[in-house]
């Protein structure tokens, strides 16, 4: 072959209107994955204050949990890890080879149910927060 | 250039089998072919393989059926190789893992099939093509084969004694579809043609676009006699865009077929007043024709297989597979509406004349699967009798190409012993159009054999000239395109040469063949890439297909009589006193000249009488 | 080609953990959760709360195999998630040691943590 | 309509070498006579293609490396007439016979059995003979097969495909075959439906070409390579020791483990091939076969 011609990756994901349910959960999963060890990491960083003591600690979680942009993060954090549970229960099913014909529909189901957890949460998650 | 001790063109069953068998004797094999192996369309075919492998069967029932279905144009001796080795040869498919159907105790399954006196057609579903095809593929990649894959073979290196018996292969020159170059081959032990059917001639057919039949026409053109070509199979139900197969089921469950009328015309025109739908595929595909012809088809092209009144449920669960197919490439649902149908071109029991090895008249080279004629399916051939011919076959010319002694042959190849000169008039010229001032050149001959200091200036010579060809084919800017010679040829064929025949047509298909040919004389190539130009293939393919159209036709002008599946208008019954001999056409300068050679019905241990072919 | 013999040890038992690990964080995390938004208030944690559930011992235990469950399991999704985009040779022994030093950091970060709510090993 | 790059023939005819004095003439006459047949034909064909209202527009990605102004990668226009049962290989065909001769594609049996012309059609991995423009919304966006390198307009390098494929040992290999050469081996017919889908494979590269996996993962052998694998590993006659083996290919670096569930590959797969419950079995036969030796 004399020549040829490669259109990479920057194109693949140009197509991701086209994709379809198994890689936009795949995408997802990964998405959220991501997102919750960064939180572990930085979940553990505000953890230490507890090293320097009592006092340190509570007040600067009282501080944080007291601002609402914290709390609206908890929210998408409570989302991301939603999300990321159902999937990874679908994936833990698939994995056994359960329910492989409905996998499209278990990911929607993940979805939806995702977003109700999460509206239903929001009240406790923003109760006492002064704004 | 490569060399290789054995070169086998074609990698569909026959050209796998023969690749095999040649490496287990120790040759270096290569295969060249124009496909990757696995798109060969052996793939294609569904119903399965002809071999006596039960206690209650033999071989020489089956190579009785055979004769019988061949309307006693079948060689006994190939007829009873092909039946006697099956057995071992369908055996060493399943060996290699082939998928076969199972019975409840585990062994193959074997269902029955059109004109066998026992159920011995074995099968993988209704995949048994693809199966045979995936299975062989694989036991050449675990030898290490080395395939030459989108390789285009345009001619055969023969050396240029002055008659073809004398001659013999010293190789094929070969065009790299990638990358446009053109190769030779030298083969050191011979060079195995296994480039299947040629159902492109006709515009409508269930081969793929790939059967043009180029080492039919090849061979031909080196000097090797075609035999047997007027014979063409035509299936009755095809789906007209495609070609696609709606398999004889539908009929057997109780589909009927109607007219535009909404006529049930199978009874009503009478055609077949018993069998009605059920009769043999010939009389199915000539019924629809007429109405076709008469002006009661479907927008003058088809008529309707409806199945409709069979029920949802008992379609799903028999013939579940003809919705998808219908479906998927025809886009009718077949609960909701009738299935366009019409008759196709199938397979072609002629092709290059070999004997029992699979060697023609030219030394060192051979023939085996659809493009060959050895002859086995004489007029006719039976469901499942091509894919045990791929495999018997393919394996007995891969041992002799590379040495083995298979013994001395029964049938004798050339212009040998009895054969009769003959003559047919013709309405216009035959053969090439203005022969030596064309940019095509002739087939192939070359210096004489003998020496290998020879055999390698032949094969220099042969590849210099096809560079040549392409070169002025791809630098001429302004002709015709193939495509407009290729429409009318198939056209034609399928008009005038179809399942019915009749003088003043077929006729009239030669003069359109002759026009087609003076039109590709001034053929041009639009495509100027060297990059995978399929432009360029499709050309050289049409030429093929041009020799073959006119092969097919002079032969069925010729025989005046009805065998098998050529039917002549006028002459309405076989005619064993006259025609119970093979047309033969060998290239003669650039024109095709007419022979016969006798039929052999002499078997091993009877002959075969003929005998009325009626079920 | 695809490299058929390699030094690579079958990536099964990871893959499996991946998993078994994941069965576990479910009901883990799901508890975590639950009981740190649900059961008390956000605006309510203070040091002292987190003092008395650290003390029990089934509590701090179960919150140790917690990091180091969701550790792993973070850590060798993200790994797993670089491999399968092709990452190899001395760039992926460069993630492996990040990654391995950044959960080595982790863990030992969490346990001091929690040990200085527990104030020491809970008995 | 037609697409055919005006400027490069024009060039080309300059540069044509020159011809004896003898041929000329006659030549000149013959290429007039083509010429108008070639005009008739054309014209016929746009005539054909615009007086009925049923036309199909189609966008064809067109590249070639040798051919000016086909260098940079573009899209092609073409209207063809549509027929009822039309599928987007005919519409390929058409469009190529009618308009535009170096329009180059793959394709042979027309019958979803040879795989050689599956295409990147409006977005998803289909076979042009299997794919009914009915069910296609317009234009119709026909491109090669998206993470292969293009050779030429639709036609795609299939090579590492193929060696993905046969990288798993494709070949059935037992150790107990039968003596004799006409005894066979037994096999259960629930084995055989087992392994069923799983020969249906047609080698379309249609699966390989969907995954996001594969695209990340040159080496990853994909699903296809993995299919064939289990059609192999699946079947009785091969026995224990066999499918040890086999085991131990898939689990390769770049084997089966790579598979993240995506789906696409059963989603595209032309045969209806079950892939990921295929790589989920296989998986879950070698944490079995793993587990044995703890
Ligand atoms: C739809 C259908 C159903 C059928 N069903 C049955 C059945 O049930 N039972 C049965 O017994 N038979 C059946 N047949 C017939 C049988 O399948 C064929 O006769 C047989 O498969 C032909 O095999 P082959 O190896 O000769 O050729 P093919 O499989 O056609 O292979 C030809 C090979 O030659 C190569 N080639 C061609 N030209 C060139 C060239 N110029 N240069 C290089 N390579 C070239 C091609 O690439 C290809 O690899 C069926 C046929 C069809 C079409
Ligand atoms: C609570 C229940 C959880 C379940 C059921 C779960 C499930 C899974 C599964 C099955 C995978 C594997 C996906 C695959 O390889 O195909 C995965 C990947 C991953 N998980 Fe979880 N997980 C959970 C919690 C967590 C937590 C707490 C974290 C963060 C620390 C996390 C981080 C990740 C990451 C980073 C990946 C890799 C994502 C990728 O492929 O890029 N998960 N999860
Ligand atoms: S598994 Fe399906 S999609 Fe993949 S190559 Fe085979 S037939 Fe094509
Ligand atoms: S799309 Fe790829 S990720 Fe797995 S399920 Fe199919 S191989
Ligand atoms: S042309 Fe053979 S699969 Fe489509």
């Amino acid at each position: 072959m004399s020549q040829s011609y490669n259109r990479g990756l920057i194109e693949d994901f140009g197509r991701w209107r086209e994709f379809s349910a198994g890689m936009w959960a795949w995408i997802f999963h990964k998405f959220t994955g991501w997102v919750l060890v960064g939180y572990l990491f930085t979940h553990i960083a505000v953890l230490s204050t507890a090293l320097s003591g009592a006092a340190p600690y509570t007040t600067t979680i009282q501080a944080l949990e007291s601002l609402l942009i914290v709390r609206i993060l908890e929210v998408g954090l409570l989302a991301v890890a939603v999300f990321h549970i159902l999937n990874g229960l679908r994936l833990l099913f698939v994995d056994l080879g359960v329910g492989l014909e409905a996998q499209d529909k278990s990911f929607y189901a993940s979805l939806m149910l995702t977003g109700v957890i999460v509206i239903a949460s929001v009240p406790t998650f923003l109760s006492g927060v002064s704004i | 250039m490569y060399t290789h001790d054995v070169i086998v063109v074609g990698a569909g069953g026959a050209g796998l089998r023969a690749a095999i068998a040649a490496h287990e004797e120790g040759a270096d094999v290569a295969i060249v072919s124009k496909l990757h192996p696995v798109r060969s369309h052996t793939g294609a075919a569904e119903g399965g393989i002809n071999a006596a492998l039960r206690e209650a069967d033999s071989w020489e029932d089956h190579a009785y059926d055979t004769m019988k279905g061949s309307d006693y144009l079948g060689d006994a001796p190939a007829v009873e190789t092909l039946c006697k080795d099956s057995p071992k040869e369908t055996i060493q498919l399943e060996h290699w893992g082939m998928a076969f159907s199972r019975e409840e105790d585990g062994r193959v399954s074997q269902r029955p099939f059109g004109g066998l006196s026992f159920p011995r057609t074995t099968y993988a579903g209704a995949e048994t093509g693809h199966q045979l095809l995936h299975t062989m593929y694989e036991q050449l990649v675990k030898r290490g084969i080395k395939v030459y894959d989108e390789w285009h073979v345009t001619n055969l290196v023969v050396s240029d004694e002055e008659r073809p018996e004398d001659r013999s292969c010293h190789g094929i020159v070969a065009y790299d579809v990638q990358s446009g170059t053109v190769e030779g081959f030298q083969a050191r032990n011979g060079v195995i043609l296994a480039t299947g059917g040629l159902g492109q001639v006709y515009d409508h057919t269930t081969n793929a676009v790939a059967n043009t039949g180029d080492g039919v026409a090849m061979a031909y053109r080196a000097g090797a006699p075609i035999e047997d070509m007027e014979f063409i199979q035509f299936h009755p139900t095809t789906l007209p865009s495609t070609g696609v197969l709606i398999s004889e089921g539908v009929r057997g469950e109780g589909g009927i077929l109607y007219n535009k009328e909404g006529e049930r015309f199978m009874f009503e025109y009478g055609y077949a007043n018993n069998a009605g739908e059920l009769a043999s595929r010939d009389v199915v595909s000539r019924a629809e024709q007429t109405e076709v012809d008469d002006g009661r088809g479907i927008e003058d092209e088809y008529v309707h297989l409806d199945m409709r009144h069979l029920g949802e449920e008992r379609i799903l669960d028999r013939l579940e597979n003809i919705i998808h197919l219908s479906e998927d490439f025809e886009g009718v649902n077949p609960l909701e509406a009738p299935m366009p149908v019409k008759p196709g071109q199938h397979y072609a029991m002629g092709g290059v004349e070999t004997d029992e090895h699979g060697e023609t008249c030219i030394s060192d080279l051979y023939a085996v699967g659809e493009c060959a004629c050895a002859s086995v399916h004489g007029g006719n051939r039976l469901g499942g009798n091509a894919l045990p011919e791929l495999i018997v076959f393919g394996r007995r010319a891969g041992e002799h190409a590379a040495g083995k002694d298979l013994g001395e042959p029964k049938i004798t190849t050339g212009k040998v012993g009895d054969f009769e000169l003959a003559e047919v008039e013709t309405p216009v010229e035959l053969g090439e159009a203005g022969i030596g001032e064309d940019v095509v050149a002739d087939g192939g001959a070359a210096a004489d054999s003998g020496t290998a200091a020879a055999s390698d200036e032949a094969m220099q010579r042969a590849v210099e000239s096809e560079r040549e060809m392409i070169d002025s084919l791809l630098e001429k800017n302004e002709g015709v395109q193939h495509a407009e010679v290729r429409e009318r040829v198939q056209k034609s064929m399928t008009r005038n040469v179809n399942v019915f025949r009749e003088e003043s047509r077929l006729k009239q298909a030669l003069k359109d063949i002759r026009e087609a040919r003076v039109l590709y004389q001034d053929v041009y190539v639009g495509d100027k890439s060297r990059t995978f130009n399929t432009d360029l293939l499709q050309t050289l393919e049409t030429r093929n297909i041009l020799d073959l159209a006119e092969a097919i036709t002079v032969g069925a002008l010729a025989r005046e009589e009805f065998r098998g599946a050529h039917w002549r208008k006028n002459y309405q019954e076989r005619r064993d006193e006259e025609w119970l001999k093979h047309t033969m056409l060998s290239w003669n300068d650039g024109k095709p000249e007419l022979w016969y050679k006798p039929v052999i019905l002499e078997g091993e241990n009877k002959t075969y009488e003929p005998k009325i072919r009626s079920y | 080609m695809a490299e058929r013999y390699t030094s690579f040890k079958p990536g099964g038992r990871r893959w499996l953990w991946q998993r078994l690990t994941a069965a576990f964080l479910v009901i883990v995390l799901a508890f975590h959760f639950f009981l740190l938004h649900f059961v008390y208030h956000a605006d309510e944690v203070t040091f002292a709360l987190s003092q008395a559930r650290m003390e029990q011992l089934t509590y701090f235990s179960l919150m140790i195999l917690f990091l180091v469950t969701a550790t792993f399991h973070g850590v060798n999704g993200v790994y797993n998630a670089l491999v399968n985009q092709g990452l190899s040779g001395t760039r992926k022994r460069a993630v492996q040691a990040i990654l391995g030093f950044a959960s080595i950091v982790l863990i030992v970060q969490g346990v001091r943590t929690a040990l200085a709510w527990a104030g020491g090993v809970p008995i | 309509m037609s697409t055919q790059v005006p400027k490069q023939t024009e060039e080309e005819e300059s540069s044509a070498e020159v011809v004896p004095a003898g041929q000329q003439k006659r030549e000149a006459k013959k290429r007039e006579r083509a010429a108008r047949i070639q005009e008739e034909r054309e014209a016929e064909a746009e005539e054909k293609a615009r007086s009925k209202d049923d036309t199909y527009h189609l966008k064809v990605f067109r590249y070639d490396p040798e051919v000016e102004g086909k260098q940079e990668p573009r899209f092609d226009e073409f209207y063809v007439p549509y027929k009822q049962g039309m599928t987007v290989l005919d519409a390929l065909m058409w469009a190529r016979d009618h308009y535009d001769s170096s329009l180059t594609f793959r394709h042979s049996c027309r019958q979803a059995i040879c795989g050689s012309d599956a295409l990147f059609v409006n977005g998803s991995q289909r076979l042009g003979c299997k794919t009914q423009l009915s069910d296609l919304s317009e234009p119709v966006r026909i491109e090669p097969l998206p993470h292969a390198e293009v050779v030429k307009d639709l036609v795609v390098d299939m090579e590492h495909f193929y060696d993905q494929m046969e990288a798993v040992e494709p070949f059935f290999q037992t150790n107990s075959l039968p003596e004799g050469e006409l005894d066979e081996q037994r096999q259960s017919r629930e084995n055989r439906e087992k392994v069923k889908m799983s020969t249906r494979c047609i080698w379309c590269s249609a699966c390989m070409s969907s995954c996001n996996i594969a695209a990340g993962d040159n080496e990853y052998l994909g699903p296809a390579a993995i299919n064939k694998a289990y059609r192999f590993a699946m079947d009785e006659r091969e026995g224990e020791d066999m499918k040890q083996r086999r085991l131990e290919i898939l689990e390769q670096e770049h084997g089966v483990w790579r598979c993240q569930t995506q789906f696409s590959c059963t989603e595209v797969c032309p045969k209806d091939i079950p892939l990921t419950e295929h790589i989920q079995e296989i998986k879950r036969e070698a944490i079995k076969n793993n587990l044995k030796f703890w």
